[in-house]
This record gives C-alpha cells, structure tokens and sequence, in this order.
C-alpha cells in the first residue's frame, strides 16, 4: 500500500510538469495543426537557459523562469516566423521532417557549443524531502507542482479571460473560421508558438534542479508530449493538464505493477486506444 | 534518371581511395563523438588526445584518424571499413560502446586488422575466438566480482537487489552480477531494467525497498547515478551497501554529490589513487587540460593508445607484426602492467586489477583490495544525512 | 418500377436532426431534383443514400438492395455514384488518370479503363484536356470532370450535389445539356440544386426538404404553386 | 500494358536505356573495385533505396504516411536473425519467414489504425514502432533485449554440394542488394502501371472521393501497406545479415524510421527514383560528413590551410557538427525542394522549357 501511494504520488506531482509540456504542445497543434517534433528540443533550451543562469548568475531555477519564460516565448515566435510559417498549408509529412529537422539544429548546436556532458544543477534542495504518514515527498517536486499550477491557472486565464486569448482557442478550433472572423491567423500562430516554447522552456526550468540536462533530453519529452497531447484531445488545454498528470500516473504506478520496462508500452498502448476509439481525447466530445 | 547517375558517379568519386603518403605510424581511432553516448565518448577523445602527445615526446609520430560512429553498429563498421582499407592504418583504437565494438570486432577479423577496444565490457566480445581483436577493459564480471567479494568479505550480505539500465553494459552487468551472486550465496531479492532517461524511479526504488534487500547493486551512467541516489534518499532506502558498477557511480561529478554519494561504493579499473605509472600526475595534468577530472574511460583509452602506438611503431606498417606484438608484449603505464593473454574462455583479454572505490565526504577513496587502498571503507552504509 | 426507396430515414447528429422521416421514391430513368434552403439536410441526405453515414432510423432500398450500412465503395459497386457539392479531384493525376480510377470499378484491365475513360471524357467535353493535371482545371472543367468520373463507374443513378454551383451561365447550361444527354441515356439521376431555373427545366420529379423533413413533393408545376414552399423557401426569393 | 514511353511518367526511351547500363555497370562493378569500403557504401545505399521504395508505396504513392516503418525492418531482421541464431534455419528460408511475420503484423495493425487520418496516423505509427522496440527489449528470452544478438556465422549457401557463397566478402551482399533493389523499383514501376497503383493514389489524393468511386480504403490501404512491408521487411532481413548484429536501438528506433522517410523526401515522394536519388544522396553525404572527408577534401584542395584557424575548426569541429550538418540540410530542402530533388529538378527544367517557349 505505501508503494502504491508513494508511486500514485510521485506520479502527480511528475505529471504537473508533464502536464506544462503538453499544454504548449497542443496549443501548437490546436492553432496550426503541426506536429512539433522539436518540441523536446525546445525544452532543452530552456534547461540550458536555466542552468547557465544559475551557474553564472546564482539564480534560483525557480526564480529563472521569470526571465526565462519570456525569452523563451520570443524563440519559439523566431521559430514560427522564420520556418514554421512556410511550412503551414504544406503536406503533413513535409512539416514533421522541417520539425524534426529543427530539433536536430537545436541539439546538436547546443552540443557544438556546450559539449555533450551532462550537466547536473545541484541547487540546497535538489534531494531535500520531507515525510508524511510514511510517505516521502520531494520538495523541490512539489514547489514545481505548485508553480505548474500556478502558470496553469495564469493560462486559462489568458486563454478565457483575454481577447487574445479568445482568438487563440478561435484559431485552434477552426482556422478558417477564425480567419472569416477577422482574426489575424498569422499572429495567433506567432503567439501559440511562442507561448508553446515558453511552457516548455518552463517546464524545462522547474524540472532542472531534479533531472539532468543533455543536448538530446529533448527525444524523451517529445514523445510523452505527443502521448499527453492526444490523450487529453489534439488541441485541448484542460485534456492537456488531466492527460499530464495521468500519464504521469501511469507511469509511476504501471512501474510498479508491470515492471518498468514495460511501462512505456502500457502508456503507447493507452495512446493507441485512446487514439483509435476517442480521437477526440478523453474529455472530448465524440461528433458520433 | 541522368541525374542519379551524375550524383552516383559523384558518389563513387567520393569513394575511391585517395592516395595515401604516411611517414608515421597511422592509426586509427574510432568514438562515439556525437550522438547519445557522446558524453562518456568525450573521455576517450581527451585520453587519446594526451596519449598522442606522449608518443610524440616518445618520438613517436602518430598519424591519427579520428572516426566518429555516433553509437551505431553500422556506422562504425563504415568507421573501421574505411579505416582498414581506404587509409590503410596499422592498428585501430575503439570503439567505446559494446554494440558497436561487437560488430567492429568480426569485421577487424575479416580485414586482418589489430583492433584495440579501450572500453567496452560485454563478457562475450572477446570470447569469440577472434585473433585480431585486443581489450584493454576488464570485463562486465570482473567489475561485478570485486564488489560483491569484497561486501562478503566486509559484512555477511544475504540479499541482493539489482537496478540496472536497459541497455547493453546495463543488461550485461545485471548478469554478470546475478552469476556472482549465486556463485557467492547472495540472494537476488529484485531485480528491475529501468529505461534510462526517465525522470522519475521513485516506484521502482519504493518497490526496492520493500523488498529489504542487504546489497542494492545499480548499474547506471552517472546522470542517472544521480538521480537514482537522489530518489533513494527521498524514498529512505538504505541498504547495507550502495554498489555500483563502474561507469556513472565512479565519477567526480558524482562524488561532488556529497548529500547523497557518502557511503557508495563503485568498481573501477583506474584510479588517480593507484601506484601504477604516474597517474597522480597524469590525472593533474587531465584535469589542467580539460577542465574536468578523468575517468576510467579516458585511462583505459590513453593506455591503449599508448600501447597501439608503441606496438605500431616498431613494425613498419605490418599488421600481422603488430598483432604478434601484442599478444606478446607487455606494457608498463598507468593501468599497471597490462597484457593481453586467453584465460576463462577469454582470448587477447587484459587481466584487469579492478578496484573498489568509496565515496568519503565527497571524494572518491580507493579502498579495496587492501594493497591498492589508501583509506579503509566505511561499512555499513552511514545512512542518510539529513 | 421504383430503383430507389427512401422510407422514413432520419439522421441524428448528437441531439440534433439533420434528416428526419424523409420519404420518396425514384422511378427508372427519371431525373429527380433535391431542392430546400441550405442546411435544409440535402447534403446529409445524400451522405446517407451514398453510404458515408448509416440512417439513425429508415431504409434505403436500392435497385431491391437494402443500403443501409454498406460503404461507399459498395454502394459504388452497386451502381449508385454521387458527386461532390465542392469538387475532389485527384489533383495531381492527368484528367484521364481520374477518369481511370472511375472506371476501374468495372473492369480490371487498364486498357479497357482508358477505352472507358477516353468516351467519358468526350461525353462531358473534356477532350481537349485529358493529359492535363486535374489540379490546373478551372473550376468548370473540374466539375465536368466529376461527372465524367462517377459516369465512368456506369451507375444506374447518379447524385449530382450542385454541379452548377459556381459556375457561369453559360458554364450552366452546358452542364444542363449534359445532364439532359445523361438522362437519353437512360441513367436515373437525382440532383441537388440552388439555380431554380434550372431546376424547374430538368427535373421530372422535386422533393422540397426544409429542416431536415419533407415539405413537399411533386412535378415542377405541383412545386412552384405549392403554398407551403412558397412560403418556407421560394417565397424568401 | 501500354509501351514503354507513356507510362514513365515525364520519361522516354532514353532513359530507359540509361537505367539498363547503369545496371549492368552496377553488375560489373564489384569486378573492378577492389575497395571494400565503397562496397561497403554501395551496400548501404542499396539496403536504404529497397527500404525507401518500401516506404515510398505505402507513403509516395498511397499518402498514409507512415513515421514507424522501423517496426516492419525490425520484425523483419530480428525473425530471419533469431530463426538463424537459435534455430539454425537458413537465412535464404527465414527472410521469407521475415516477410511474413512481418506483414501478418502489418496487416493487424493496418486494419486498426487505418480508419485514422493525417497526424493521427502519423502518430499512431510512432507508438507502434515504439511499442515494438520497447517490447523488443523486454522480449529477452527472444530477442535477448537490449544487448541484441550478434550472429555467429551465415551458413554457406549451397545448391546441392556447390558452395555458391560462403558470404564472408562483401560481395555476395552487393549482388542480393542490387537485385532487391532492381526487383523493389520493378515492382514499384508495375505498380504504378496497374490498377493497384491507381487505386493507391487515388486515395493519396482524395479518400473519400476514391472511397465514393468504388475503391475500399480498409483493403487497399492494408495491401499497399503489405506490399511496402515486404521490402521493408526484406531490407531489416539483409540489414542485419550484412552487420552481424541486431539490436532494438538500432533497428526499431524512431530515428530509422524517420530516415526511411527522410530518403524519400528528399528524392521526391511517389514516384519510382525518388528513394533511389534520396539514398543516393543522403548515404554518401552523411558518410562524407561523419568521416569529415569534405573537410579534409577543403583541406587538401589548398582552399584553407590545416594550420589556419579555419582550417583547425574544420577538421577538429566539423566532424563534430555532422548531424547539426544534417539537420540544417534537411531544413533547407524542406523549405526550398518541398518536393524533393526529383521535383526540385523537373520544375527547374519545366521552368527553361516554358522559358523557351
């Protein structure tokens, strides 16, 4: 039973930041109707970012994303508007390779530049934890948890209280329509790329001082981005969040159950079946 | 149509061999420079790269050429194919992965060429009968053996748990350290293949735990070395004994870890604390070169790069000297006296002197076996800070 | 002899009726006109008859085959083809590649496909273009090409969503004359359409939907005096 | 059929004869060239133009663009390599043994994910190959899991007591992958020119409409995915014969799969020498790159001395930034050759003929 708990715990609180990255990704999706397969990449220049702010510039991680969620957001709008954009009305396959492509840019131009050690943040609370009714906490984890939701709960109101916002969720639910609204598409797609960037560099940021950064940390992201994304429903921001947190579950606890190894299969074949017979997402609403 | 035969023709010049001038000895290296095991790949370079100017002030001249396989077993079979016949290089040092060493090896046996892999530690690599395939490394046993040897040596451990990465060297050890164990009566209480790269282990360590075992044996780079120890704090598993197999557990990053990294014992094959050569030296001079302190990979590579050269430069170009060189010679430096002999179904398998080293408040100890250690080992675990 | 029965099929998408209780009938050879303002459910009705969706209710019975949950492709089979209100060509296949694909349905051997293909394309006056890339037609051509393709199945009834739709007058009205010269051949039709006048002049029969039900049906003349669709739709003219 | 010059679409006579002397050069070559390691690349061109034109059926021609045809290499190599290994069934039985557990798999997975479009296909592909490869490694007992299996020795083939190879040169593999390859571009090209082919393409372009006009998507979806699958499967067989080794990160990884597609699309996507160009491009350039022979070509040719800073940087860091290299290509086609260099190409030369004109 404590394993459970300890597992079903850790879980949620690893799926609050899993559930950051999905977010940014099926914003991305929602309003250009891209697959970002850079989109892990992106991600690790956000824990770059972090790491060479604290190493440098002794600022906390958590503090950074101030400084780095801004940044972010305005490289993740240079890469919509200088390639991105030119790919939208192309074949689908053409705009995952340009993705793909990028990420490869991105890894192996940090890499050039910072070789490909790894680089650990060890911050006074990287392994500092606390207990209770048996069950440990990590609390470098849960400040994340807390700042996840905090970033989350600013979204939604972004996203449902402003304007802007309101042209967002527009353009993600029908682009033409929007269009016909008299929505400028092209900078919504600016914005949703931007705000994609700066969630992952965010995510990257609260995930830093528990984890470790290489040039190709991006790979393992991208594809629980991917599975989150549709899990919640391509394009939905609450999906997102719920599909973070219960991958993150599932991880954590199939682990348990069915043995680490195979717990990637569970999740791919939880995002098979999802996939398949709800491609709406699990809170979407099935058009029959 | 026309078109693909311009760029065929194209790719064909690109092909055909160059002419080749070569005053000194040209060999060959082969690395994964890029690509997922870039990281410890990086060692190998700086060992290799101390290693030439060493042959130099020997006066020996090495023409090196650098190939980079980026992990995969067939880019590096294009690594040593071009090697072997387009640049006709003695004797080829690498590469470092298992998998990619594997499949280097046969083919070094199909070109007639000495090849010398400085790191890889898969037991069956050099138990294929292959005549021109050297290592330098122990093997995935020999860094199993020590430690366990030396934990029933040091307290009466009955129970094993195992935590090893899914990939080559991770699945290796594991097996390497379950036959061992059965050897030596320890029993294997968990056992898990976590896929490496995952940012969470909490469940799988809490499971561990559960399971009370006196050894947790763990087989990991160093990233998740880390982050295994962070997580095994957080959940409260203390054992009787951390060990770790080599690779992540034995480096300095690690170590300078000190909230979580006192108490941990890891097997090595080198250490700056050894009497062999002048490593002390040699580790501050690393250290001053790069920025970073060695580990074992970059010994390992440095020494065979010192053997491969002084081997090479006495035999002219000839391979099959070269071969005959090293299965007879021996060689003083700073793995100690190294040699490459057929032992335990073994062929042109350097009998390596593995060491035990302990974390001691942030510094890595050499403290087993007793001959080789300069601080006693702290046993049991400590525990804990908090 | 009735080819086609429609009995009593509704279409329900969540709560919503885009079809309800349709009924009518289409006798051999006959052209039948499927007018109503839009959203009026022309478009569902034909989605239904054709296979993309199964009826949530009714039947559909066809040449004495029941159609209700067949696909398409079988319905295709069948001898039943329908175009598209937006046109779908194969853009980046020839004219005659298009044709071919149609006329595949019917025989396995390319060489009779482009014999079949070559006389449709001449029926709709395409002959001119049969190499050209269907993607680089205007949208007139296009929509010939349509008809050329579901002719090239050799249906027995034809559904033609708005073949007009877009077109110029007189774009229109060599569109009217080939669906006169499909009917001399002997193949039943039912056409969706928003040009009234045309309409009138081709159809034997008009069913009138207005919210997904019937509102009426009968001869062009029996239409146009009909009070109710003067009221609902033509009235709103 | 028709003759020859209609059907090649936008090619004649000529070329035709062109194709049929590079050929029979192609035969000859291993009698000319001594040097393995061009062997060796002639090789890996040949095994990534078979698994290319693979792709190219199922992606090229019938627009199900498939991001996880490393599953069907895999399955392919890992059945004909463990039948060899463990159960000492020759490998000239076990790649059709290969083919058929491979496309047997295909087709379930086929049958399931088809109804899905557009990204979702694309990603449902992706958590296919991945579930392969992670299953792969904890298929121990199987496949021997992350530690692979390497093959011991490819028994001689014989025709009753003449050894026709014993496979310990190179060419024997040269010559199985040139006619593999000249039977994959056949059959593309026959495909092309059969119903099949139009059916597949038709549904490349419009599904519905295909569907409207008789074709059923489920069946010709899953036999352009059987078809793409055998070559597929065949190209994982011979992968991993000719390396001796086999393992779930090499053969059942994203990466492969996202170069299977990447030599299409470079070379140009439906149509019958796209994945040719493409491999004949990428193969040589990403061997040029990881060897950094174009840096020392830079260097040798005097353009840049070796003891110049530039000089320095391109030999120490280009070898390094080979896949940065690689990334900014595959950028820049994307961007610039949408559609491939085969497309690229014929734009170019419609251009000057309209500019003739």
């Amino acid at each position: 039973m404590a394993v459970f708990l300890q597992s079903m715990l850790s879980g949620i609180l690893i799926g609050g930041v899993y559930a950051l990255i999905g977010i940014g990704l099926t914003i991305i999706f929602g309003v250009m109707r891209v697959i970002n397969f850079a989109h892990g990449d992106v991600l690790m220049i956000g824990m770059y970012m972090t790491y060479f702010l604290f190493t440098l510039l002794h600022i906390d991680p958590f503090v950074s994303i101030v400084v780095t969620i801004p940044l972010m957001f305005l490289f993740g709008a240079f890469l919509q508007k200088v390639f991105i954009n030119r790919v939208l009305g192309a074949l689908p396959q053409n705009q995952i390779l340009l993705t793909i492509g990028m990420g490869l840019v991105m890894s192996n131009a940090v890499m050039l530049a910072f070789t490909s050690d790894y680089k650990i943040l060890s911050t006074k609370y990287s392994s500092s934890s606390f207990n209770i009714l048996g069950i440990s906490i990590s609390s470098p984890l849960l400040i994340s948890f807390a700042i996840t939701i905090i970033i989350t709960v600013a979204l939604y109101w972004f996203l449902y209280r402003t304007d802007t916002g309101q042209a967002i969720r527009a353009t993600a639910q029908d682009r033409g329509a929007a269009q016909l609204m008299g929505i400028n598409v092209k900078r919504m797609s600016i914005i949703a790329f931007g705000l994609g960037a700066a969630l992952a560099g965010t995510a990257g940021a609260l995930i830093s001082p528990t984890y470790y950064i290489f040039p190709q940390v991006g790979s393992v992201f991208t594809l629980k981005a991917f599975v989150i994304t549709v899990l919640g429903g391509m394009g939905s921001i609450v999906g997102a969040t719920l599909g973070g947190v219960l991958i993150g579950i599932a991880e954590s606890v199939g682990g348990v159950y069915f043995g680490s190894g195979w717990k990637d299969v569970i999740v791919f074949m939880v995002f098979l079946l999802v996939l398949l017979f709800k491609p709406s997402g699990l809170l979407g609403t099935s058009k029959d | 149509m026309n078109k693909a035969i311009v760029a065929l023709m194209l790719a064909l010049m690109c092909i055909f061999p160059a002419v080749v001038t070569a005053e000194a000895v040209k060999l060959g290296f082969i690395n994964s420079i890029t690509g997922p095991e870039a990281p410890i790949g990086e060692n190998l370079t700086n060992g290799v790269i101390l290693a030439i100017e060493d042959l130099k002030e020997k006066g020996i001249n090495v023409d090196l050429i650098k190939e980079d396989d980026t992990g995969k077993p067939e880019k590096s079979m294009a690594a040593l194919e071009k090697l072997a016949t387009r640049d006709k290089v003695v004797g080829i040092v690498g590469p470092y992965t298992s998998a990619t060493s594997n499949a280097d090896a046969k083919m070094a046996e199909r070109y007639k060429v000495p090849l010398l892999i400085p790191a890889a530690s898969k037991e069956e690599i050099t138990r294929q009968n292959l005549q021109w395939t050297f290592r330098t490394s122990g093997t995935t046993g020999d860094y199993a053996t020590i430690l366990l040897e030396m934990a029933s040596k040091l307290g009466q451990p009955k129970t094993l748990a195992i935590l090893n990465e899914n990939t080559d060297f991770g699945v290796s050890a594991a097996n390497s350290a379950k036959a061992v164990a059965e050897k030596l009566g320890i029993k294997l209480v968990f056992e898990e293949a976590y896929s490496k790269g995952s940012p969470d282990y909490r469940s799988t360590l809490a499971q561990a735990k559960a399971a009370k075992p006196d050894l947790v044996f763990m087989v990991s780079y160093v990233a998740d070395a880390i982050l295994l120890m962070r997580q095994s704090r957080e959940i409260g598993l203390s054992p009787m004994a951390f060990i770790g197999a080599g690779a992540g557990f034995s480096v300095s990053q690690f170590a300078s870890e000190k909230e979580i990294s006192h108490g941990i014992f890891s097997s090595t094959q080198w250490t700056e604390d050894v009497p062999w050569g002048n490593s002390k030296a040699w580790y501050q001079r690393y250290e001053k070169k790069f920025g970073k302190s060695p580990t074992y990979h970059a010994a390992c590579a440095y020494e065979s790069m010192m053997i491969m050269g002084q081997a090479a430069s006495t035999v002219g170009g000839d391979r099959e000297k070269l071969r005959q060189q090293l299965r007879t010679g021996k060689w003083n430096g700073i793995l100690g006296e190294v040699s490459f002999t057929d032992y335990d179904g073994y062929q042109n398998q350097r009998k390596a002197q593995m060491l035990v080293e302990q974390v001691q408040n942030g510094k890595h100890e050499t403290v087993w076996p007793s001959e080789l250690s300069a601080k006693k080992p702290i046993w049991p675990f400590p525990g804990w800070t908090k | 002899m009735a080819i086609l029965e429609i009995k009593h099929v509704s279409k329900f998408f969540g709560g919503l009726a885009a079809n309800s209780d349709v009924s009518f009938e289409m006798v051999s050879g006959m052209i039948m006109g499927l007018i109503g303002p839009n959203g009026a459910g022309k478009t569902t009705l034909f989605n239904c008859i054709t296979g993309y969706y199964p009826p949530s209710r009714g039947e559909i019975i066809f040449d004495g085959h029941r159609m209700n949950g067949l696909h398409p492709d079988a319905v295709c089979k069948l001898g039943m083809a329908r175009t598209w209100q937006k046109v779908r060509p194969l853009a980046k296949m020839s004219v005659v590649d298009n044709v071919m694909v149609g006329a595949l349905c019917r025989t396995n051997s390319l060489k009779k496909a482009r014999e079949m293909a070559m006389e449709k394309i001449h029926v709709v006056g395409l002959g001119n273009r049969v190499k050209f890339l269907a993607g680089s037609l205007p949208i007139g051509e296009r929509k010939k090409l349509e008809v050329a393709r579901v002719l090239a199945t050799q249906p027995k009834l034809l559904l033609l969503d708005e073949v007009m739709g877009g077109l110029n007058p007189a774009e229109s009205e060599e569109i009217i004359q080939l669906i006169l010269d499909i009917k001399n051949i002997g193949i039943t039709q039912m056409v969706i359409e928003h040009d009234m006048k045309a309409i009138m002049r081709i159809s034997d029969r008009i069913v009138v939907l207005n919210s997904g039900e019937k509102l009426a049906e009968g001869n062009p003349q029996e239409i146009v005096s009909n009070k109710a669709v003067v009221d609902a739709y033509l009235g709103g003219e | 059929m028709r003759p020859f010059m209609h059907n090649m679409r936008g090619t004649s006579t000529l070329p035709v004869l062109l194709a049929v002397v590079a050929v029979a050069a192609l035969f000859l070559l291993p009698n000319f060239v001594e040097s393995t390691y061009a062997l060796h690349i002639m090789i890996l061109i040949f095994i990534s133009i078979i698994m290319g034109s693979g792709w190219n059926i199922l992606g090229g021609y019938t627009g199900q663009y498939s991001v996880g045809h490393a599953a069907y290499f895999g399955v392919g190599g890992y059945t004909t390599i463990i039948l060899m290994q463990y159960r000492h069934i020759a490998p000239w039985y076990g790649v059709w043994a290969g083919i058929l557990v491979a496309v047997a798999i295909a087709l379930i997975i086929g049958t399931i994910c088809f109804r899905l479009r557009g990204p979702y296909f694309v990603l449902a592909s992706i958590a296919v190959a991945e579930i392969f490869r992670v299953t792969a490694l904890n298929l121990k007992k199987l496949t021997n899991g992350a530690e692979g299996i390497l093959i011991t020795d490819i028994p001689p083939f014989k025709i009753g007591d003449v050894v026709i190879t014993d496979f310990m040169s190179k060419v024997p593999f040269y010559y199985i992958g040139l006619v593999t390859l000249i039977i994959a571009i056949f059959a593309t090209w026959m495909l092309q020119n059969s119903k099949l082919g139009y059916y597949f393409q038709a549904i490349r372009e419009d599904q519905d409409a295909a569907h409207s006009l008789g074709i059923n998507l489920t069946i010709y979806k899953n036999v352009a995915l059987a078809c793409s699958v055998v070559f597929t499967s065949l190209a994982g067989s011979l992968y991993g014969l000719y390396v001796g080794f086999i393992d779930p990160s090499t053969v059942l990884a994203l990466d492969l799969s996202v170069q299977i597609v990447m030599t299409c699309i470079i070379g140009g996507i439906g149509t019958i020498f796209g994945p040719v160009i493409g491999a004949v491009v990428l193969v040589p350039f990403s061997e040029a790159l990881r060897s950094n022979m174009i840096a020392q070509a830079i260097i040798d040719s005097g353009l840049v001395s070796e003891n110049s800073g530039f000089g320095f940087f391109l030999k120490e860091q280009l070898s390094h930034a080979h896949v940065l290299i690689y990334g900014i290509l595959l950028v820049v086609v994307i961007l610039y050759m949408p559609d491939g260099i085969l497309g690229f190409v014929r734009k170019l030369t419609s251009k000057r003929r309209k500019e003739a004109i």
